[in-house]
């Protein structure tokens, strides 16, 4: 019996995400069945964008948890971008200058969680949920808690016009899918990501740097969700402070579902990308089905449930598949 | 280039313990320099001076003339200084080639990693140590000794100057082992600064051109290997001749009623397992990597699910379906993976040790007696001589011996009828051995059934009244105490064709 | 303290509501000081329209000569505001202002304040028993009745439009289910928009559930829209002005606004959109966050001070705004 | 070699939170300050039961995060608990039976938890996450989403009925202190569940059934949610269906700021008893300053920093006296 050629079986048989890519089908099949319009190009549009904020903020988070991080302030982050876009578009009329210190604002917030965790040595679901209310707080302070109006053109042309038939917010979702994907699975930075988050000590020991890895982690969650939150107040004409409560859940909860796991190391940007589709898909079809509201409750927490258990099975399966190949073999 | 490695005054202090006491020497390269000590005498604690990961309290080391006072290991390896660390510290849902290359990973000219020249690089390593590893397997599916060896090459792949092995051969066969040393052997050539920690005499034997002594912390001398005996480098780091300890142990040559029959084992991993064993038997098994052993005891124990066969504890069968349910009925194991299935890393010392027997030392509600607890802890503690300031320490605190230590003694406290240690010395030093050892022949006179693995043959011989020898999940053979050589056992362990 | 233990005991038996204890009054003003400390429990603090309710208030108290107004927020959350009870009992605060976050507290809360002596005047959503009689004097507008303007209002638009027999036509509903207090203004919607038309199909009013942020309403909508693209011309309530605005947003998004209405309700996101030059946030109703923060403080204040009586309902118009009345109506408001 | 002493094993406990007891008197000295009601006997009663439902479930929590694991459905389960009080009351009229269904359906609930953690393997984040949707989802649908009004009084004294002056759900809460604080430190039971936390594979080796143990803590958890669920109820005469949103947070916040750690295998009840009095006195504290709305978040956030920094920064300095200490006397 050859052990070693079995392992390497095990290593071939393809992606790990095929489960969830089946449950992504058969999901747009059942709905599809019902409402003959959940799989038109206008509803596919309509979930990409519903999906356009959790998406980037699902990306920082894959990116955090693989490493063993957490980000809990991705949803107050979010808000406290929308109103500073607001905000710094209508004493600087300028739309370039408002994205870059909203993007800039968010990577502060970034370090700010960072060194919690760095150097406070705070856990770091404990020190985001600090930062989270911290953040929120701000977003309320600088708008006085009240929405502030956008009324710049060009400003809500981010939210709304669309390039080849496809909204620019959209757009630049599908864009950091594959750019974070590309330098997650291609990259030596990204590689170390995983290392980080598989073993923090032997990735200190290699020479990598887990410090500033996580200080870049932070940066970038923050620099997304900030970024989401002015795209946000784009589409809504308006930043809104109150906006965006358990964003960084329904994040977490896409990586999760595509595969990421919580212990560290483990997850890409792939199965995050069915992750948000799945989730916001199903929302918009228990709406487009007309499910009681009560109902949708239950429903999600299922779908999560039975999602999970599926892609657990088959991972079961497919060992044992191989086990039995191997005691045939021999 | 001839590259010199000063250690200058160096002094160590963790909470409550002095590691390194004022510590001068020098190292040269193109020879082996062994570290040899008692466990805790602070040889790990150097060596991770050395690659900055630890900042000594007062002292320097000087290469090549230049002071260095690194802040992280990241600084270390740039200059190239390279460690095997005790605890293994690889990645276990990464490839192996990753692993090799960590963070220093082939990029092609638009910064994208080159998998195809990584995977090729690696292969080629694979191959200079002479190995069958898949270098895109993950590594939390090879074999322990596997992942040893990979990271043996991820230390050998650096560009470098200085390379230390704390312990290497703790989980590797002898085949690996004799890679491991014809590796060492090339980088004698390549005029490498070698740093080789064991407590294995015949390694040092064979690979150390000197030996430097530590005792407590303190330096005690540097020697040329060829100019003393073991005896001699013994009674430096002990501090008194222990003697030939094989043949001073007291062994009881008459054995009671079988306790333990285990017939046509048959799981996952291994096949057909047949053997019994009797009070006051030490049965020793012995195997190449990836034999199986580690796996029938695993069933035994009720860790691993068994497919089929039974397994008689004092002729009743038992079907243990966890361990608990085993410890129940009188078996225990000690497991070989310390880090993965034997400490509890965030624990102290004294839970450590007592968490195995809590049943001896609760009230009938439940609550657990705090005085019997000490006791029990003490004792372990003196027993087994665990260097430890206190047992409030947390374990992972104390040197790899140690920990070792109080996870033997947390099985030996356990009192059981079948007592199975699956690579028990495990890092242990040669006096701490001895003791072990003594414990080990005085609990077969009391009655009970030892099962030992491991892959030091000496020891197994030494100790074993009968040795089984296994290969790729079967027995291949079985050598009573008074025929065994190592020729012998070998010739089970490679066992070509019979197999089946 | 002693006494309120003693206190306890002997009313054991009798409901709380029975307990109406003078004497307790009698001892807090012995050992007060001459602070006079109101509280405004507001159940969403952080809402514009309870900010705005809670500094016309201050302003009042600065005008009337009080020392100090507390503003606390009950964040949706039954028990922090049982807790923010308590909290201005213990304070010995002299009245309390205040919008629950469900009226099914109404009983505990009165009877608490009146155990402690501590005047109370409901905002916006009445203290009420379970058969709706009104516990305490109300300042405000009822939940149903903003619902009731905004269904009115939009079964005119329909008809003046001929919506009301257009096969392309629908009304959605944007719905906060999980918030009791707000199901009452879809109640109203919906009873006064059908009322109105009796004959419009039942089958083209169409509902979506979202939690009262934007962004989620803006996907319920979309949702809906494209699920009925037989439905070209929407007419769409919901249950405040964040979902309003979602459902603007929705409209054009697919690209039916031209032809659509959407009324907000508090207009304090609406405002923003009439300020544009086309958007299908037709109208709002408008409800003065001032008018109730400045009016249940007078009333509190007078009480507390000379012993006017407060009167039981002192209702505040509920008005509708469109782009052409809003900046008088709402006056500083609608900037 | 052996000349050391080696103290008791317990030894180290109760120094170890010297620093936030600290910090509880200093909080409590600085609000007395400001507002002289912050001292008082009504005003302390009122933390204690402000505290009542987050202490019952933080106790559950530190369980849980000792043992690796999170129950994230604790405020749903509260909920749950309040509205099925609330509905079987109406129909039982029998306040035992009442308590009982309650805490059996909490209970219920935890093996739910339990099942999807230890059979289906899920992430305890994740399983717990969709359990918390689903069980909002139940507490909405068993009213129709109404809060259910309550009228027996004899239930209703659950609430509000004071023995020797102190309300019953505080003292529910000190005896749920008092006997978890018990069984953690001082059973072998609470033993186990340290060890689970430090290793579960160890654990297993060394003859504990970390699924049964697990198994136990999400039972015990469901509980006290539920039944403080129930005490919510009776405090507020009805049954809320979209009460507690978020309390599993407070609570293990509470657990964290105690000194209880994610990594698991450490923490203690007293900690969590004074984390769970911090947080509640600072709340109260605020509102009494009158600390504006916004910067309450704030606050919140830089206390829950600023407590467990200063932590950090006592623990260091500890270790570092040791240190010093054992270079002197060498
Ligand atoms: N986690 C794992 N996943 C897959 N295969 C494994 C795993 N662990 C061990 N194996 C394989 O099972 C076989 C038996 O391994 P094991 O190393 O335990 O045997 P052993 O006889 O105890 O050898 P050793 O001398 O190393 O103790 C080996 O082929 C090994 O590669
Ligand atoms: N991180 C640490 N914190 C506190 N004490 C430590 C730490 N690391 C090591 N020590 C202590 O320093 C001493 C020396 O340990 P070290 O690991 O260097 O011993 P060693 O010679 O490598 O022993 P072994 O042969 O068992 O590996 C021991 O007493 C140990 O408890
Ligand atoms: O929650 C609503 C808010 O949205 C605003 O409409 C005013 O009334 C409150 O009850
Ligand atoms: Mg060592
Ligand atoms: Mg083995």
């Amino acid at each position: 019996m050859n052990k070693q050629k079995l392992k390497t079986l095990r290593e071939k048989i393809p992606s790990d995400r095929i489960g969830l890519l089946i449950a992504l089908i058969v999901m747009i099949a059942v709905f599809s069945f019902f409402n003959k319009h959940f799989f038109s190009y206008k509803n596919m549009i309509n979930i990409l964008i519903a999906a356009s904020l959790t998406g980037l903020v699902a990306v920082g988070e894959t990116y955090l948890v693989i490493a063993g991080l957490v980000d809990l302030s991705a949803g107050s982050v979010a808000a406290f971008g929308s109103v500073l876009a607001a905000v710094v578009l209508s004493s600087t009329g300028n739309v370039f200058v408002t994205v870059l210190i909203v993007v800039l604002a968010g990577i502060l917030i970034g370090i700010f969680n960072a060194v919690t965790v760095n150097s406070l040595k705070l856990e770091p679901f404990i020190a985001t949920l600090a930062s989270m209310s911290i953040v929120r707080g701000l977003a309320y302070i600088i708008c006085n808690g009240k929405p502030v109006f956008i009324t710049n053109n060009s400003f809500l042309k981010l939210g709304s016009q669309r390039i080849f038939g496809i909204p620019v917010p959209v757009i630049i979702l599908i864009i950091s899918f594959i750019i974070f994907g590309i330098i997650l699975s291609k990259t030596r930075f990204g590689r170390s990501i995983y290392v980080v988050g598989g073993n923090k000590e032997a990735a200190r020991l290699a020479g990598l740097n887990p410090k500033r890895i996580t200080l870049i982690l932070y940066m970038v969650n923050g620099a997304l969700a900030a970024l989401g939150g002015a795209l946000l107040a784009a589409r809504m004409n308006s930043g809104q402070p109150a906006a965006s409560v358990g964003l960084e859940f329904d994040a977490i909860t896409a990586a999760v579902l595509g595969g990421t796991a919580f212990s560290g190391g483990v997850g890409t940007i792939f199965g995050t990308v069915l992750g948000v589709f799945i989730l916001q898909g199903f929302n918009t079809g228990l709406i487009m089905l007309n499910v009681p509201t009560f109902w949708q409750y239950v429903a999600r927490g299922l779908l999560l449930l039975i999602a999970l258990t599926f892609d657990f099975l088959r991972k079961r399966r497919r060992d044992k598949k191989i086990l039995e190949s191997s005691m045939a073999n021999s | 280039m001839k590259d010199i490695l000063e250690f200058s005054g160096i002094t160590k202090y963790f909470p409550g313990v002095k590691a390194l006491d004022n510590v001068s020497f020098k190292a040269n390269s193109g020879e082996v320099l062994a570290f040899l000590g008692e466990n805790g005498a602070g040889k790990s604690t150097l060596l991770k001076i050395l690659n900055g990961d630890f900042q000594p309290t007062s002292g320097k080391y000087i290469l090549n003339g230049e002071a260095k006072h690194f802040k992280s290991p990241k600084e270390a390896i740039d200059e190239g200084i390279s460690i095997i660390y005790q605890e293994r510290q690889i990645v276990l849902d990464i490839s192996v080639a990753e692993n090799i290359f960590l963070g220093q990973q082939p990029i092609k000219k638009n910064g994208l990693i080159d998998y195809k020249k990584l995977y090729q690089d690696a292969k080629k390593i694979i191959d200079e140590f002479g190995l069958n590893i898949d270098p895109r397997a993950k590594v939390r599916n090879i074999s322990i000794a596997h992942q040893q060896m990979v990271e043996i090459m991820k230390a050998y792949s650096r560009d470098l100057k200085v390379i230390a092995f704390d312990e290497p051969t703790a989980s590797l066969s002898d085949s690996e082992i004799e890679i491991l040393f014809e590796i060492i052997n090339k980088l004698k050539k390549e005029n490498k600064i070698i740093i080789y920690v064991s407590h294995r005499m015949k390694e040092l034997e064979r690979i150390a051109d000197k030996v430097v002594v530590f005792k407590d912390g303190k330096f005690v001398d540097l020697v040329k290997r060829n100019d003393v005996t073991n005896n001699d480098l013994i009674t430096m780091m002990v501090g008194r001749d222990l003697g030939d300890i094989f043949n001073e142990l007291d062994r009881s040559k008459s054995y009671g009623d079988t306790i333990l029959e285990v017939n046509k084992l048959t799981t996952n991993d291994v096949s057909d397992v047949s053997f019994s064993l009797r009070e006051g038997e030490i049965l020793g098994f012995a195997g190449l990597v990836g034999a199986g052993r580690t796996e029938v005891m695993r069933a035994i124990f009720g860790a691993d699910k068994v497919n089929s066969g039974k397994i008689m504890l004092e002729n009743k069968e038992v079907n243990s379906k966890s361990p608990k349910q085993a410890i129940k009925k009188g078996i225990v194991l000690c497991p070989e993976d310390r880090k993965l299935q034997g400490i509890l890393p965030n624990l102290s010392v004294g839970y450590n040790i007592s968490i195995a027997v809590l049943d001896n030392i609760i009230n009938k509600i439940g609550f657990i007696n705090n005085k019997k607890e000490n006791v029990l802890v003490k004792d372990s503690i003196n027993t087994f001589n665990i260097k430890t300031p206190n047992a409030t320490k947390k374990i992972v605190e104390l040197s790899g011996g140690n920990q070792q230590k109080a996870i033997v003694a947390r099985w030996l406290a356990t009192n059981p009828k079948v007592l199975i240690l699956d690579e028990p010395t495990k890092g242990i030093d040669v006096g701490a051995k001895a003791e072990f050892y003594k414990l080990i022949c005085d609990c077969a006179k009391n009655g009970m059934g030892v099962i030992l693995i491991s892959s030091e043959l000496p020891e197994v011989i030494g100790l074993s009244d009968r040795i089984i020898v296994m290969k790729d999940g079967y027995i291949t053979g079985e050598v009573m105490r008074e025929e065994a050589t190592e020729e012998k056992i070998l010739a089970y362990a490679m066992l070509e064709g019979e197999v089946n | 303290s002693k006494d309120e233990k003693n206190d306890t005991k002997k009313d054991d038996n009798k409901p709380v509501a029975e307990k109406n204890d003078d004497k307790k009054e009698a001892d807090k003003k012995d050992d007060k000081d001459d602070k006079i400390v109101i509280a405004g429990i507001y159940k969403a603090g952080d809402q514009v329209w309870f900010i705005d309710e809670g500094a016309a208030a201050e302003e009042m108290c600065k005008k009337m000569g009080v020392d100090e107004f507390i503003y606390i927020d009950a964040k949706m959350n039954p028990e922090t505001y049982l807790q923010a009870i308590d909290n201005v009992i213990a304070q010995e605060v002299d009245g309390v202002l205040t919008c629950i976050p469900d009226q099914q507290l109404s009983q505990v809360t009165v009877n608490k304040l009146k155990e402690a002596g501590i005047p109370v005047i409901a905002a916006d959503d009445a203290l009420q028993d379970e058969d709706g009689n009104k516990l305490a004097p109300w300042v405000g507008i009822s939940a149903y009745n903003i619902g009731a303007a905004n269904g009115e209002w939009m079964a005119k638009y329909a008809i003046d439009n001929g919506l009301d027999k257009d096969e392309e036509a629908g009304l959605l509903l944007l719905t906060m289910d999980t918030v009791s207090s707000c199901v009452p203004r879809t109640e109203g919607e919906y009873d006064k928009f059908t009322e109105n038309i009796s004959d419009f199909p039942e089958d083209k009013i169409y509902r979506a559930d979202y939690n009262g942020e934007t962004d989620k309403g803006f996907a319920a909508a979309s949702s809906v829209i494209t699920a009925n693209p037989q439905i070209k011309k929407w007419m769409v309530m919901a249950a405040n002005d964040e979902g309003a605005v979602g459902g603007v947003r929705a409209l054009e998004q697919a690209g039916l606004d031209k032809d659509s209405c959407v009324i907000g309700l508090g207009a304090y996101l609406a405002k923003g959109e009439f300020k544009k030059e086309y958007s299908a946030m037709k109208a709002a109703t408008y409800f003065s966050a001032q008018a109730v923060g400045g009016d249940s403080a007078k009333f509190l204040i007078d009480h507390i001070k000379n012993g006017t009586e407060i009167p039981m309902e002192h209702a505040v118009d509920a008005i509708i705004v469109t782009k052409d009345n809003y900046k008088e109506v709402m006056g500083k408001y609608a900037e």
